[in-house]
């Protein structure tokens, strides 16, 4: 049997639980969960006996079927296998096997569990599909299937209007996005007469200047697609909304699938992106990895946290794309989606231990109660904030050395600024919610989850210590040439100190800046008894205070400023203004031309008339 | 001058633009209507002008269809507008406002 | 003697046309009804001078026979006597001016522009047997499908005018 | 002459007189189930035109004097009226409530009416175009007008009455005038004159008028004016046929008209096609925008459809007219699953504003799920057919944008009214899962022909927006036909005489002499 079997019954496995479960199993919830779940874990464990047989060639293959054939247009339905799409659809996979046996869990009281795990199969077959599609077309449509489901699982609890009105949103921020993206597939395919990834690449190779003038124009409108999914400054209102559906969904939305997929377009089609065009995907890309770190300071919803932590680690990832390090930017999509994952699965653990409250201020000291959830929270948390030799300290190392040796010292200032923020506000979060004192009746009784909800933690905090040099990055390279030989795991260990030392030392001052400013300020506020005992000591203690009040005068004070600005733009000025006042045009358009309508046989009869000598008048009048 | 082709055209227009002008400013339905059939009275002569001068008879088989359906369209109509009498009490084109917008 | 003809028929159809849509002195739908039955009867000459037999005979019979009586019959019945004092308006006096000008001003234009260019001297006689052979072979699907039309045309006024709706 | 040729109009003719005669002898509680008598009949049309009715070699077959014709084209639109016609029927029968009197007249005119579609989309001359236009219109009148004791009913009629009359004396005039400057009256006899009567403004005047009949029947801007009142007014089966087959026939002519007959002169039209398709998106979508009431809105709604459809007239390639009977099939499926959806949840209901969609997901999930389903489609998104539709159409008009640049601005306009659609169908989409208290809050029934119907259209949308390699194979072959056939008219021979002295003799016998044509 040809291998390439595998990989069609690994896309459609969850399209055919999903049409199950909608079809015949909608009473049974375990029945519904079981073939969820099943088929998303088969699923893994035949993504990892495909790639083990298919191994990480970077040879290019393909299995196809003729899909639709108009004149010179052929398209044919077909996956693609290379190094990139293999190790995406086992983190994929992955990631997602762990959020339906956490959902298994986390869900079951929900009266529409059977409804929840159809839409989650639906989606895990539609970010497959995008991660496996070989030419455009399909690209697009399971791109647009992903928008839709995420549609349905961010408004789950369609009762609640927010979430309904989130799920619009998201809806909606995603198609304009998809304009700009269809367009800019029209434009590829009208220039260089194919959609097929393998052969717009040969095409490319062979004629550089094939797209002409209009190479960074269609590059932009690619571009546009990723800024939807990817939620990018300006589109980037939806994701915070998004928290609105049930936090399974937040953690497949947020660390592996639909955010991640703009980014993996990218890559895909990177050599169809030129220079301007790149340039411009780097500075959107570290503009927003700012303005949302900024934002995550002023945040005290954990789950909002966690959210604008999302945007500013896909402005990272945007930052790579835009630096043309395609491998960098998947590397940290991969490590990304491990911690992220972990982080909003933690969440969920606290948020489900304390009866759905979400604001950190009412929580604290959950340490003692929740051992694991802590320890693999914290493991998340060192990931993000780039501590070595947890996985994110070395992608995001390798996106620093990307712009060191793109000489992009702009860019590079910018990521370490972000990497400040990161670390700081990641660290307030878990002084707070974790360590102090409670703060509320609720967390003195709160109980750590049930071993369903743990497993999947531990599972991926292994992960997150181990991804940075288990050879994710290799793979990549592979894919994207310049493909370094493979090294022993001690020597990984320690690559970032000798293929980069700048990049890496700045890191890591980075992480311990953020660290220390989050120490400094937010293992005070908590309600220790140890602020108390050292009270007495003398002037050393007192500088300190005194220091820290400067900070708070100065720092936090330009540092809340600024965030509220940012909020405020971001409220106000991107979500109110802009797409209220585009709203707003065509709402008033469209009420002033309904006033032709004015019911009135007469009137009907006048404009028919006018109409027709219009019509005479541009033709003849010539 | 000798009457011409273009003599019956510009009368065919001028017919036609009356019972335009009769359908855009008249009120009463019955009136409109009539207006109507003045409209294709108006095509009809240019048919058969158009038919004679160009010796070709379809023009004139033509007409004999648009006078029969004119004469199922009327009937129609008129249905149609004593019907809505009978409801409304009115054969008044204000009267027909209820939907709009 | 056909070109004076034609002027008088010409002008009486424009005349009697413009008392359809704006009779100066009454607004009744009788009167404009009767007026157009003196259009048609202008235009019936018009076919004539064309050499159009057959149809001045169908356009008198049918349409100022018939269709005209049912316009009558449906005025009568509906006892418009309220109709009678419909003024006017100037809006759509105007609205109605400036379309059915426009119109007849880009047409006459064009008919300047390009005139119809056929000079030859006209033969073509509209007579019943002509007629006959070439609605009953050519035009017999055309035919055959306007006998469907009037079915459904009837059927419609049976519908429609039936007094009782069960 | 082959008699088979013209078998789909008279077996739906027969079937109607049929109906109509078997009411008088049925007792008034059997005439509901003759519903289901005309849409098995209909349904046995369909059957027998796929299996039997075969194209030869040459794949076109005239009749009447090339008055008629028979082609891919043709046959297409056929088996379209008669899906759309079956669709309409069953709804008819779940209406049947609301129609006070004349039940049977009312599936006797839906046959009509879907006559007058079947001879329009085969008609190669103006008579026949101004015949066939007469019989759907005036067919149409009667249905509109139906619900007698509703005044929105009537009035909806005669609005279409009046306006329809309207555009019929255009039509006329024009198509006096075409006949006048050119001559002729077929359209393949006038596409051979057609280049010398370029600079005859005459003849342009007259081919516009005809235009704006035929402008009339799809709904494009200007013409579009009585759409949205007619719309609303009329009987929701009527509202759903008028939307699918009336319109779907006007494209069947317009091609015919300007791709057969004056492909020299549509040519130069590409600026006048650019401007009326892209005014009418933005006229039908914008004017939705603010609309309750949802047949109206799908009355706007099929407004913007028709000016994408135009899209592909506009692109003046066979892909693009490929592209519009593609979408048209889209189309087809998903307004009939709308009005299907509406006229069940909306039939004992006066003002079918949205909020009674309300609670719908409760009601009946299945009907629910296809409303939802078919404003997906709509709005075209994927992978509904509405999607592919409208992709095949972009790309067709950006083909073009190497030759004229007002292509890239019209696609830009079209994609702004498929931004500012999603608005109003997710409008509709949310007041379907908007739990809020249903105004009736009762479960629907749904019969079966109706279930059926229902998944026929379900299917239909995500075949079409799935696997569309078949159907596009179709319509490009069906496209092809306008203009191939033409060619090979006027490549054979001179021939305008021929084939109607030969078919008259055979009709008059070979005693009578074929009559002399001045």
């Amino acid at each position: 049997m040809n291998p390439d079997f595998l990989a069609w019954i690994i896309l459609f496995l969850p399209l055919v639980a999903a049409g199950l479960i909608t079809l015949y199993f909608l009473p049974q919830r375990k029945v519904s969960a079981g073939l969820s779940t099943g088929a998303v874990i088969i699923g893994f464990v035949l993504s990892v006996i495909f790639v083990s047989w298919a191994g990480w060639q970077p040879a290019i293959r393909e299995s196809a079927a003729t899909w639709l054939a108009v004149g010179p247009l052929h398209v044919a339905f077909g996956l693609r296998f290379d190094p990139l799409s293999l190790l995406m659809i086992l983190v994929v996979t992955g990631v997602a096997s762990a959020i339906h046996v956490y959902s298994w869990g986390y869900m079951h009281e929900d009266p529409g569990f059977s409804r929840f795990f159809a839409c989650l199969s639906l989606f895990t077959f539609s970010m497959l599909g995008i991660v496996l599609a070989n030419n455009f077309i399909e690209l697009f449509i399971f791109w647009e299937l992903v928008g839709v489901s995420s549609y349905l699982l961010i408004s789950f609890w369609h009762e609640r209007p927010s979430a309904a009105d989130a799920g619009k949103k998201a809806f909606l921020a995603n198609r304009l996005g998809d304009f700009g993206f269809l367009l800019g597939i029209l434009i590829v395919w009208s220039s260089l007469g194919s959609l097929n990834f393998g052969v717009l690449q040969d095409r490319l190779s062979a004629h550089a200047g094939a797209l002409g003038s209009l190479a960074t124009i269609a590059g932009l409108l690619i571009f546009c697609g990723a800024m939807g999914k990817s939620a990018q400054f300006p589109l980037h209102v939806w994701l915070p909304d998004a928290m609105e559906g049930p936090t399974p969904v937040s953690a497949l939305i947020h660390a592996a699938t639909m955010v991640a997929a703009g980014v993996y377009m990218l890559c895909r089609v990177s050599f169809l992106l030129d220079a301007s065009a790149l340039e411009v995907i780097g500075w959107v890309g570290g503009f927003t990895a700012l303005l949302s770190a900024v934002i995550a300071v002023q945040q005290d919803d954990i789950k909002r946290i966690l959210a604008y932590s999302t945007l500013s680690q896909l402005g990272y990832m945007m930052m790579a794309v835009g630096l043309g390090g395609d491998s960098q930017a998947m590397f940290h999509l991969s490590t990304h989606a491990f911690f992220k994952a972990l982080l909003f699965l933690g969440s969920g653990s606290v948020i489900l231990a304390l009866h759905h409250e979400q604001n950190i201020w009412k929580m604290g000291g959950l340490r003692r109660q929740m051992p694991v959830t802590f320890w693999t929270f914290l493991a998340a948390t060192f990931a993000l904030s780039g501590v070595p030799p947890f996985s994110g300290f070395y992608s995001k190392d390798s996106i620093f050395a990307q712009a060191t040796a793109r000489h992009s010292y702009g860019l590079l200032v910018l990521g370490l600024a972000v990497a400040v923020l990161t670390a700081f506000y990641m660290f307030r979060l878990v002084f707070v919610v974790f360590l102090g004192s409670s703060r509320s009746p609720a967390c003195d009784h709160a109980q750590e989850s049930p071993p369903v909800v743990l497993w999947p933690l531990r599972l991926l905090a292994v992960f997150s210590i181990i991804g940075g040099y288990i050879g994710i990055e290799q793979v990549y390279e592979k894919q994207f040439g310049a493909a370094g030989a493979g090294h022993p795991l001690w020597q990984q260990l320690l690559a970032p100190f000798r293929e980069a030392p700048i990049g890496a030392v700045l890191g890591i001052l980075a992480a311990v800046l953020g660290f220390a400013g989050a120490y400094k300020l937010y293992s005070n506020v908590a309600k220790d008894p140890l602020p108390d005992k050292l009270g007495a000591l003398s002037r050393a203690m007192a500088n300190r205070f005194y220091f820290d009040e400067l900070y708070q005068a100065t720092v936090i004070r330009l540092h809340d400023a600024l965030a509220s600005i940012a909020d405020w733009i971001d409220r106000w000025i991107i979500d109110g203004f802009c797409v209220g006042l585009a709203r707003g045009g065509t709402d008033l358009t469209g009420r002033a031309l309904r006033l032709l309508q004015t019911g009135n046989l007469q009137t009907y009869a006048f404009l028919f008339a006018l109409g027709a000598a219009l019509v005479l008048y541009l033709v003849l009048g010539k | 001058m000798n009457v011409g082709l273009g003599h019956y055209l510009v009368v065919s227009a001028l017919l036609f633009a009356l019972g335009l002008f009769g359908v855009i400013a008249r009120r009463n339905l019955l009136v409109i209507y009539m207006s109507l059939e003045l409209m294709l009275n108006a095509a009809n002569l240019a048919l058969v002008a158009f038919s004679r001068f160009t010796n070709n008879l379809d023009g004139q088989i033509l007409v004999f269809f648009v006078i029969t359906v004119a004469a199922a369209e009327v009937s129609v109509g008129l249905a149609l507008i004593v019907a809505l009498y009978r409801k409304r009490r009115s054969a008044h084109v204000e009267d027909l406002t209820a939907m709009k917008l | 003697m056909q070109d004076i003809l034609f002027y008088i028929f010409a002008y009486l159809a424009l005349q009697f046309g413009f008392l359809v849509v704006a009779n100066p002195f009454s607004r009744n739908p009788v009167t404009s009804a009767m007026f157009l039955v003196l259009t048609i009867a202008s235009l019936a000459g018009l076919f004539v001078l064309l050499h159009a037999f057959f149809l001045a005979a169908v356009q008198v019979l049918v349409y100022a026979g018939a269709v005209m009586v049912l316009f009558l019959f449906v005025i009568m019945l509906l006892d418009l006597r309220a109709e009678e004092r419909e003024r006017l308006r100037t809006f759509e006096v105007v609205a109605g001016l400036i379309s059915a000008g426009a119109i007849l001003f880009i047409f006459l234009a064009t008919l300047v522009h390009s005139p119809p260019g056929i000079q030859q001297s006209p033969t073509a006689e509209g007579g019943t047997i002509a007629l006959g052979r070439l609605l009953f072979s050519h035009y017999l699907l055309p035919f055959e499908i306007v006998s469907v039309l009037l079915l459904v045309a009837m059927v419609g006024v049976v519908l429609l005018s039936k007094k009782n709706l069960k | 002459m082959n008699i088979a040729l013209l078998s789909h109009e008279w077996l739906v003719l027969l079937l109607g007189l049929g109906l109509l005669l078997a009411d008088l002898w049925l007792p008034p509680a059997a005439r509901r189930k003759l519903g289901y008598v005309a849409a098995l009949g209909v349904a046995a049309i369909l059957l027998y035109s796929i299996l039997f009715v075969r194209l030869p070699a040459g794949g076109v077959e005239y009749a009447f004097g090339r008055m008629y014709i028979l082609d891919s084209l043709a046959l297409f639109f056929k088996r379209f009226f008669l899906l759309a016609a079956l669709a309409v029927l069953l709804m008819s029968v779940e209406f049947a409530a609301e129609i006070q009197s004349g039940l049977t007249e009312y599936y006797a005119l839906t046959l009509f009416a879907l006559a007058g579609m079947l001879f329009a989309c085969s008609a190669n001359d103006f008579t026949l175009l101004f015949v066939s236009l007469e019989l759907i219109t005036i067919s149409f009148y009667i249905l509109t007008s139906f619900q007698r004791a509703r005044t929105l009913s009537l009035e909806a009629g005669v609005k279409y009455l009046i306006i329809g009359a309207l555009s019929t004396s255009f039509t006329v005039f024009g198509i006096a005038l075409v006949y006048g400057t050119s001559g002729k009256l077929n359209f393949q006899d006038l596409a051979a004159v057609a280049p010398q009567l370029i600079g005859n403004k005459l003849f342009l005047f007259g081919l516009l008028w005809v235009m704006v009949g035929l402008g009339f029947k799809i709904a494009a801007f200007p013409f579009q004016i009585w759409a949205p009142d007619v719309y609303q007014g009329a009987p929701s089966p009527t509202t759903a046929f008028l939307a699918i087959g009336s319109k779907a026939a006007g494209f069947a002519l317009v091609l015919r008209v300007l791709f057969t007959a004056v492909p020299a002169i549509t040519a130069q039209w590409s600026h006048l096609l650019i401007v009326i398709s892209a005014v009418t998106i933005l006229y039908g979508n914008l004017c939705a925008l603010p609309q309750r009431n949802v047949k109206r809105l799908l009355g706007y709604s099929s407004i913007a459809h028709a000016g994408y459809m135009l899209l592909g007239v506009a692109a003046l390639s066979a892909a693009g007219q490929s592209a519009i009977l593609y979408y048209l099939s889209g189309y087809l499926f998903t307004v009939l699953a709308a009005f299907t959806v509406i006229c069940l949840v909306m039939r004992h209901a006066e003002g079918e504003d949205i909020s009674r969609l309300a609670g719908l997901n409760q009601r009946s999930p299945l009907l629910a799920a296809a409303m939802a389903l078919a404003m997906v489609s709509l709005a075209g998104v994927p992978p509904m057919a509405g999607f592919f539709g409208k992709f095949l159409l972009f790309k067709a008009a950006l083909a073009q944008g190497a030759t004229q640049h007002g292509y890239y601005w019209l696609v830009g306009i079209a994609i702004l009214g498929v931004v500012i659609s999603l608005y109003y169908y997710f409008g509709v989409i949310r007041a379907i899962y908007w739990p809020g208290n249903a105004p009736d809050p009762s479960p629907i029934p749904v019969s079966r022909p109706i279930l059926l119907s229902i998944y026929a259209c379900v299917a239909g949308m995500f075949f079409l927006g799935l696997y569309p390699n078949p159907v596009v194979t179709l319509t490009s072959k069906a496209a092809s036909a306008l203009q191939a056939e033409t060619a090979a008219i006027h490549a054979t021979a001179t021939l305008p005489k021929a084939p109607r002295a030969a078919w008259t003799r055979s009709l008059l016998g070979p005693a009578s002499a074929a009559p002399s044509r001045p």
